[in-house]
């Protein structure tokens, strides 16, 4: 009769793991072969232990959290962590208490139900160890409580919205261990076996315990623990189990690539909501409250996926800087958008017949840069005084390199284009690619096989003329502010170089939100339904906080940047070409060819 | 020495009514029976030639475009600037005729056969039509009544009080061998027959170009014209 | 290129002389055109005497015995050739010509005032006329001309008309003379009339149409006069689509079937009892193409089977007139049957002598008459 | 020495008064004569102004009760057709010869508007449905809202640009400058009255200078849907249903354009006041080449007439909108002022 | 019965009562920016593709407004979605989300279509 109370318990508990192992069998068995080695040779290899640590640190622990904000990280780790210890240690006592190591699976839950006695040697520092751990535990819930109704004080300026089975999950969670409490108190009252907490508790009750009473609590207790495990895998905290999954599958090296499997589930049911994400947006500041990836991953979970929150978003990747569960909230984005755009028909047959040109280097401008003339004649001019032999490859018939289709979700047509290109680039026979713009940098770098072709961004390329004193600047007392790229910096991680090229030229002043935390200027080529009004509120606050720092000009890298910071009257932007440009004492034009000496002297001048 | 086209053009006084300064309204286009058949624009023509872009004109000379105007002239009577694209298109088809482009375009070669219908009627009959020329297969349009009147013409033309052929005056009278005679004589005077020679004398190296030629290698007219017929 | 320097001053001083027409203001609806009174020189049309003979004859014989006007009908005209003149095979010099050497057979008869049967002349004889006015050399050059190929010498009419302005001048004259009215015998309603005015009538030269181009009163006028009802429909402006080169090609008809079609659609609900042309093009095209579309489409724009009678001035003022449907107006040679209208008017006629020849013979009749043969569905 | 000077202003139009009043303010005697029972012109006719959306009344109100406290002698149902200048002063007489004798003459008698039944194509007066622009005024006065002739609410109405303006058919080849942004107006008006009826302007090309009128084009296009077509309305013709066939060529794409509304509202454009030949008659005025008072010097010398003493104001210089001619009003006063102080030739004439 | 077939009735006019609108519906649904192009033609005087082909985006929202979806669904498929467009419009029309909605219209036509056929 009273074993009963185990029951809503174990049918939860075998529900839950009946759902797990379907899905994992599934994702897994989704996986390409190549994907599955890769896991497998990660079980071999000591691969397996990095990611046991990250199970461990970042599971357990959430350590990640705990650097962004220390509150909201102790409330997970004392959940998680708390949880897992009475797991832990409870299964001890219990092995302890039978004298076994095998035991039923329940009792270690119901332990001190059915152990009414303090018989077993240790039994005392045991419940002293239980009763700590619970209070440990119930310190976390208290928090999820509060910040539930108080976000604030974990600063955080938005919580996640809640749907049915979240709450179903959530409430059970939270009545877990204050049953638990109230029950072991209850028990602690009858057969004094509990510790400094429960029996101090249960002392409480006086004489008002009873059978009935007890059996009724843990009856309770029983319930939410098999409340929450069904609400479990159809609520946020399938992310639990799941995140550990991802951890091994990551390390194990496997990534999208470009079309939906199983990963992609993976990673959308590993999301935890915490909203770390929110906070991270910048197009909260423009009112657009319903496209960030936390979104996202959910309405891919729930497929109602819409356009317009698939393409409203600027994919600077700063969402992706700070998700303690490591998912790649930009590749799930643009795979997203591939698949909502798969339809749609181009042909650039009007390409094919373009010619390649021989030369030593290839420099491409790209679209954007040709509504920057700046930044070409600055090109140009180190161009010349590095005397190279050099092919503008799209001076005058300008195709484009594939990464705005890339962004907008359309592979297959971004392949025509790069097919079309590399056939150019390689035809020509050059050692080197330079590209002044990151968004095409990061296409060419990422997406583009030109064999033995360098890829050069013009930060680096600079970055070389002066280290090999081809070119020396004048360094100047200017006050340069920097501002990252989102394709160059967050996008292929490119943060000195341009750094670098600047000290050259001027004071670099650093800022507060630079490199990984760095602005997006808000013309990204990323969010197609971003209106212009909405643009321009970003890049305000993009520049009134540069403005701060009182710079005698913003640097950037990126023509789009530039071209979108310029419309804003209050400040001074130009490229690092041009500031480099700017620099030079006076350009040294290598003497025209006709004064060099003729290979062959013409008769009369041997005369 | 090369004349430049626009000028050629500017030579003929229609020009000058046709075209004074087009503002780009496109009234013209808006009533044209062409614009609404074919595509075609007489506005922008009106433009082009406004512009006297020379590559522009010689390829507009080459076009089926110039051909497709009706000569309805409805453009006339609305144009806000009192030009008339309907004659600014008379203008572009002399040039293209006397420059042999027109062979260089289906609807341009198509002078060659009206040169031989028309042509030949007004020299032969002193009228441009002539009931012995209104074969019905060529006009299944005219119906059977005119069937009728086609295989019972001196009856028919008769019954109705006309004049077929007849002497004296009367509809479908024949025009005498003197008054003809004028005519001739006024189309040599005029360059009514040069156009005519100029026509043939074209169409005669397109049909060579096409290889449409007789044993000798010589141009052969008749293939021509049948290929012209079937061209659409 | 003394020449060419006078050449370019005279288009300059042109220009300015539109400036000033350009600044005169008409309103078109109270606008008269002058229309000689008598003694006319008759031009003959090729197409209206190839396929209405009759109606040119009772419009000498309506001038003539009606209104005792005197007409003079010269055997030794020809054709202006302004067909081919319009379709580009005729130079505009040669075309001037020709035109001369009418007016020069009219000086010679002593005649001052045209009376033209065809529209295309018509238009053509005008813009030859305002061609020799702002441009003397180009006078110059057609007395040049015919001279040197006929000896011959002109001078300039007094009075250009078209045979429908004579018409429209005398259309009282010829209702007080008529037998009949433009109304239905047995409702007594009014017939409805839509017009077709030639595009070469007054697009051209405005000034030359009564009551200008968009609204020219000159067939309305009639039908008024002789009790009908003239009903404005939104393609009543649009070409009928001869389109001269688009017609003369077999395989550029399209053009010309599909702008009379478009004018038919826009008739359609007015329900018309018969159209009224002054162009012996239209006149023509209008009836065959009723018949060629319902071969097509298997359908007609009105008037169940048969299509709506087309009628030219002359002929309609033949009608009121009394003048016999067959022997005089000849109008068995239409398609679409005029039987109908006649009904409606209570023209008396005698159906057998439709396809009777001269001396009363049955010359044999057409496969069928109107749109579509009943014998044979389509 | 000015106090005594006696000026007399031909119109009592908004120009008219302005100009009136101001010098009237400056201590002249000054006669405003009108051939109307009221002052106010055309502005009476109209309902609502460009580019504010503020009522004309209030204006004329406004300007009337200037006019009357500034102390200006109002002289109505009087049209001068002559003015001559008779020994140093100039005789303006009517027909009924009704005398007056002025220092200096300020002529403001204003423009006519374009008879749309020259277009006769357009078939104004003809078809129900064709209105004018200042027939919709007078329609949005009284009724408040657009009625097509059956007394129904249109659908769509299409708005036609350069109507009597830049047509060498009817002899104005010059542009009224405010029919452009007219048309605007009334497109919004039309949209505010009627959300679901469609309004389309057919037009060469817009001439909306100035910053106010292009941001209220900017609004037609945002807020009220109004669809803009750039091509010149061939002819329109009347459907059994009384609605009515249009064509124009869409000449951005070269291609003709057919389309049935239930309304056309033509936006007819300024030509000449009809007095103006009258007026210059007897002294050394003189008209322009587009029939409006001749100045002698467009640039400083605007609101003189090639006859000394004799100034202009307003529309009758050339086509403009209503504050230019008031602020053009006020530059006629001034001149009158710098005509008497010193009357020597300065060099503009 | 005489044979016709050289007779073709034909008309290109811009039949402004009758045309589909399914696609600007679609646009403006999504992008109501579109309604303030003044037709200027900086788009296609910057456009990479029109630097390449006969491609022109002004003529692309002219068809747009015309409801020529054949012309459209053909000619959409040149653009390379660089954006230049977008940055130069002096009306700032999000042109390049304008030509995403018009390729996902249409490729919902398509399917739409293929259903309609597929149940015949």
């Amino acid at each position: 009769m009273e074993n009963l109370i185990i029951l809503p318990f174990t049918v939860g508990l075998i529900y839950l793991l009946g759902i797990l192992g379907y899905r994992f069998v599934k994702w897994i068995r989704g996986l390409s072969k190549l994907d599955k080695l890769r896991l497998v040779q990660s079980f071999k290899s000591r691969r397996i232990l990095s990611s046991a640590k990250e199970v461990f640190f970042e599971g357990l622990l959430h350590r990640k959290i705990f650097l962004k904000n220390p509150v909201l990280g102790y409330m997970h780790m004392s959940l998680a962590f708390g949880w897992f210890l009475l797991i832990v240690v409870g299964h001890i006592e219990t092995m302890v208490a039978r004298h076994s190591l095998v035991i039923p699976f329940h009792l270690p839950v119901f332990f001190r139900f059915f152990e009414t006695g303090k018989t077993f040697a240790g039994a005392g520092i045991f419940s002293l160890l239980m009763d700590f751990l619970l209070l440990f535990v119930l310190s976390g819930v208290s928090l999820a409580m509060l910040k539930r109704f108080k976000k604030q004080l974990f600063g955080m300026k938005k919580t996640t919205r809640l749907k049915t089975g979240d709450r179903i999950a959530l409430t059970s969670l939270w009545l877990i261990f204050p049953l638990r409490l109230a029950a072991e108190s209850m028990s602690a009252n009858l057969y004094r076996n509990g510790s400094f907490l429960t029996s101090t508790l249960g002392s409480f009750m006086g004489n008002s315990g009873s059978e009935t009473a007890n059996l009724s609590l843990w009856t309770v207790y029983s319930l939410a623990l098999g409340f929450f495990f069904v609400a479990l895998p159809n609520s946020r905290y399938m992310h639990i189990p799941t995140e550990i999954l991802l951890i091994f599958v990551r390390n194990a090296g496997i990534k999208l690539k470009k079309r939906n499997n199983t990963y992609t589930d993976i990673q959308v049911y590993s999301c935890s909501r915490c909203g770390l994400c929110l906070d991270n947006c910048q197009l909260a500041a423009a009112g657009i409250n319903n496209t960030q990836s936390v979104y996202i991953l959910k309405n891919i979970r729930n497929n109602n996926l819409s356009d317009e929150q698939l393409f409203n978003c600027l994919l600077c990747g700063k969402c992706q800087v700070d998700c303690p569960v490591g998912i790649n909230t930009i590749d799930l984005r643009i795979t997203q958008r591939i698949e909502s755009t798969l339809q749609y028909n181009s042909s650039y047959s009007y390409l094919e017949n373009l010619p390649a040109q021989k030369a030593s280097t290839v420099y491409f401008a790209g679209c954007m840069t040709h509504l920057t003339p700046g930044i070409i004649a600055s090109m140009k001019t180190l161009f010349q005084m590095a005397g190279e032999n050099v092919w503008f490859m799209d001076e005058e018939k300008a195709p484009c390199c594939g990464r705005p289709l890339m962004l907008a979700g359309q592979h297959d047509a971004a392949s025509k284009l790069i097919a079309n290109n590399t056939r150019k680039i390689t035809g020509s026979g050059a050692k080197t690619l330079v590209v002044s713009c990151p968004i095409c940098y990061k296409v060419f770098k990422e997406d583009y096989e030109l064999g033995n072709v360098e890829v050069v961004f013009h930060a680096e390329y600079i970055l070389r003329l002066i280290n090999e004193k081809i070119i020396t600047l004048n360094s100047s007392s200017k006050r340069i502010v920097y501002h990252d790229p989102c394709e160059l910096g967050r996008g292929v991680g490119m943060f000195e170089q341009p750094r670098e090229v600047l000290r050259a030229a001027g004071k670099v002043v650093p800022v507060k939100k630079e490199k990984q935390k760095a602005y997006c200027c808000g013309g990204s080529l990323g969010n197609l339904k971003i209106t212009q009004e909405e643009r321009a509120v970003l890049r305000n606050q993009a520049v009134d906080d540069y403005l701060q720092y009182l710079p005698d000009v913003l640097a950037t890298a990126c023509p789009m940047c530039k071209k979108t910071f310029a419309r804003h009257k209050g400040i001074k932007v130009l490229d690092i070409a041009e500031i480099v440009v700017n620099a030079i004492p006076k350009p040294k034009i290598p003497e025209p060819a006709e004064e060099k000496i003729p290979e062959e002297y013409p008769e009369e001048a041997l005369v | 020495m090369v004349v430049k086209l626009y000028a050629q053009l500017k030579e003929d006084v229609r020009l000058a009514e046709g075209l004074q300064a087009c503002m780009n309204c496109g009234i013209c286009t808006a009533i044209c029976p062409a614009a609404e058949y074919y595509e075609y624009d007489p506005r922008s023509i009106a433009i082009t030639v406004q512009s006297g872009n020379e590559e522009k004109i010689a390829a507009l000379l080459k076009s089926d475009t110039i051909w497709y105007c009706g000569q309805c002239m409805s453009c006339k009577t609305r144009c806000p600037r009192n030009n008339c694209p309907g004659l600014i298109i008379s203008v572009l088809r002399k040039l293209s005729q006397e420059t042999g482009a027109f062979t260089e375009s289906r609807m341009g070669r198509q002078q060659y056969l009206i040169m031989k219908t028309i042509g030949a009627n007004i020299l032969r009959f002193g009228y441009c039509v002539h009931p012995t020329v209104l074969k019905p297969e060529n006009h299944p349009e005219q119906g059977p009544v005119w069937k009728w009147v086609f295989e019972n013409k001196h009856d028919v033309y008769d019954s109705v009080g006309a004049n077929l052929d007849g002497d004296g005056p009367g509809a479908m009278r024949k025009i005498a061998e003197t008054d003809l005679s004028e005519l001739l004589k006024i189309f040599k005077v005029s360059n009514g027959i040069k156009l005519y020679e100029t026509i043939e004398h074209f169409s005669q190296i397109k049909a060579v170009k096409m290889g449409l030629v007789d044993q000798n290698g010589g141009a052969d007219m008749e293939k021509y014209t049948q290929y012209l017929l079937q061209e659409v | 290129m003394a020449e060419q320097i006078w050449k370019n001053t005279r288009s300059i001083y042109y220009r300015k002389f539109k400036m000033e027409e350009s600044k005169t203001k008409i309103k078109w609806s109270e606008y008269n055109k002058e229309i000689a009174d008598d003694h006319f020189f008759y031009l003959r049309s090729c197409i209206r005497q190839n396929f209405n003979p009759g109606a040119e004859k009772v419009f000498l014989s309506i001038l003539q015995k009606n209104l005792n006007k005197d007409i003079f009908d010269d055997p030794h005209h020809t054709t202006c050739s302004g067909i081919g003149y319009h379709s580009d095979i005729v130079p505009f010099e040669t075309f001037q010509t020709m035109v001369a050497r009418q007016f020069s057979l009219m000086g010679e008869r002593g005649y001052k005032n045209c009376a033209v049967s065809c529209i295309t002349s018509f238009g053509g004889y005008n813009e030859v006329l305002s061609t020799w006015k702002d441009y003397p050399e180009e006078l110059a050059k057609a007395r040049e001309n015919l001279r040197k190929a006929t000896g011959r010498e002109f001078e300039i009419p007094e009075n250009l008309s078209h045979a429908c302005d004579i018409i429209y001048k005398f259309r009282n004259e010829i209702a007080r003379q008529s037998g009949y009215r433009l109304i239905n015998r047995e409702t007594g309603e009014p017939l409805k009339v839509v017009d077709h005015i030639g595009c070469h009538y007054a697009k051209i030269f405005p000034e030359k149409g009564v009551g200008g181009s968009e609204y020219s009163r000159v067939l309305t006028g009639m039908i008024e006069a002789w009790g009908g009802q003239t009903v404005d429909y939104p393609e009543r402006r649009h070409c009928c689509g001869f389109g001269f080169r688009h017609y003369l090609v077999k395989n550029n008809r399209g053009y010309s079937i599909s702008n009379s079609r478009k004018k038919f659609v826009s008739m359609e609900p007015y329900r018309p009892d018969a159209i009224l042309t002054n162009c012996p093009g239209c006149n023509m095209f209008l009836d065959r193409w009723q018949y060629t579309l319902a071969q097509m489409e298997g359908k007609t724009y009105g008037g169940g089977t048969n299509g709506i009678p087309v009628l030219s001035h002359e002929e309609l003022a033949g009608l009121v007139l009394g003048y016999d449907p067959w022997k005089d107006l000849g109008l068995q040679m239409h398609q679409v049957d005029v039987e109908p209208l006649l009904k409606k008017i209570g023209v008396a006629y005698d159906p057998k002598q439709k396809f009777a020849g001269k001396n009363g013979k049955y010359i044999n009749k057409p496969l069928f008459t109107g749109c579509i043969n009943q014998n044979i569905p389509v | 020495m000015i106090k005594n000077k006696h000026v007399a202003v031909i119109g009592g139009g908004i120009a008219g008064m302005e100009t009136a009043s101001v010098l009237s303010n400056q201590g002249l005697k000054v006669t405003l004569i009108e051939k109307q029972p009221v002052t106010g012109g055309k502005l009476n006719d109209w309902d609502q102004l460009f580019p504010d959306f503020s009522s004309s009344e209030t204006l004329v109100t406004r300007q009337n009760s200037k006019t009357s406290h500034s102390g200006v002698n109002v002289v109505y149902n009087t049209e001068i057709n002559r003015i001559e200048k008779i020994n140093g002063r100039f005789e303006l007489s009517d027909e009924r010869d009704v005398k007056i004798f002025a220092d200096a003459v300020v002529v403001a008698s204003g423009f006519r508007v374009f008879d749309a039944t020259l277009k006769e194509e357009y078939g104004y007066g003809l078809f129900g449905n064709v209105i004018t622009s200042v027939d919709f005024e007078r329609q949005m006065k009284k009724y408040g809202k657009l009625l097509t002739a059956q007394g129904t609410e249109p659908k769509r109405v299409a708005i036609i640009h350069c109507v009597g303006s830049r047509d060498a058919k009817v002899g104005n080849t010059y542009c009224s400058k405010v029919c452009c942004i007219t048309g605007i107006k009334q497109a919004i008006e039309i949209n505010q009255k009627l959300p679901d009826c469609e309004v389309f302007c057919f037009y060469m090309d817009l001439r909306l200078y100035g910053s106010k009128f292009d941001t209220l084009y900017l609004t037609a296009q945002k807020q009220h849907k109004i669809q803009f077509i750039r091509g010149r309305l061939s002819e329109a013709a009347e459907k059994p249903d009384k609605s009515l066939q249009i064509k124009a060529e869409d000449t951005l794409q070269g291609r003709p354009l057919r389309m049935n509304v239930d309304m056309i509202i033509l936006l007819v454009g300024m030509e000449p006041g009809p007095s103006n030949s009258r007026l210059i008659q007897n002294n050394k005025m003189a008209l322009d080449e587009n029939g409006f008072l001749k100045s002698a010097n467009i640039h400083d010398a605007r609101n003189c007439t090639t006859q000394e003493g004799i100034f202009m104001a307003g529309t009758a210089i050339c086509p403009m909108p209503v504050n230019e001619t008031l602020e053009n009003a006020r530059s006629a006063a001034t001149e009158v002022i710098h005509f008497f102080e010193n009357k020597k030739n300065d060099g503009r004439f | 019965m005489d044979d016709f077939s050289y007779l073709k009735l034909a008309s290109r006019q811009i039949d402004f009562d009758n045309f589909d609108d399914r696609l600007l519906m679609y646009v403006l649904e999504y992008e109501p920016s579109f309604l303030t192009c003044i037709s200027c033609g900086g788009c296609t005087a910057t456009c990479s593709a029109g630097n390449l082909t006969n491609f022109n985006v002004r003529k692309i929202g002219l068809w747009l407004r015309r409801g020529e979806t054949g012309k459209l669904s053909e000619e959409i498929e040149k653009c390379m979605f660089c954006g230049k467009c977008t940055l130069v419009c002096p009306r700032d029309i999000n042109i390049r989300n304008v030509i995403l909605l018009i390729k996902k219209r249409i490729s919902m036509l398509k399917t739409e279509n293929e259903k309609a056929s597929w149940k015949i």
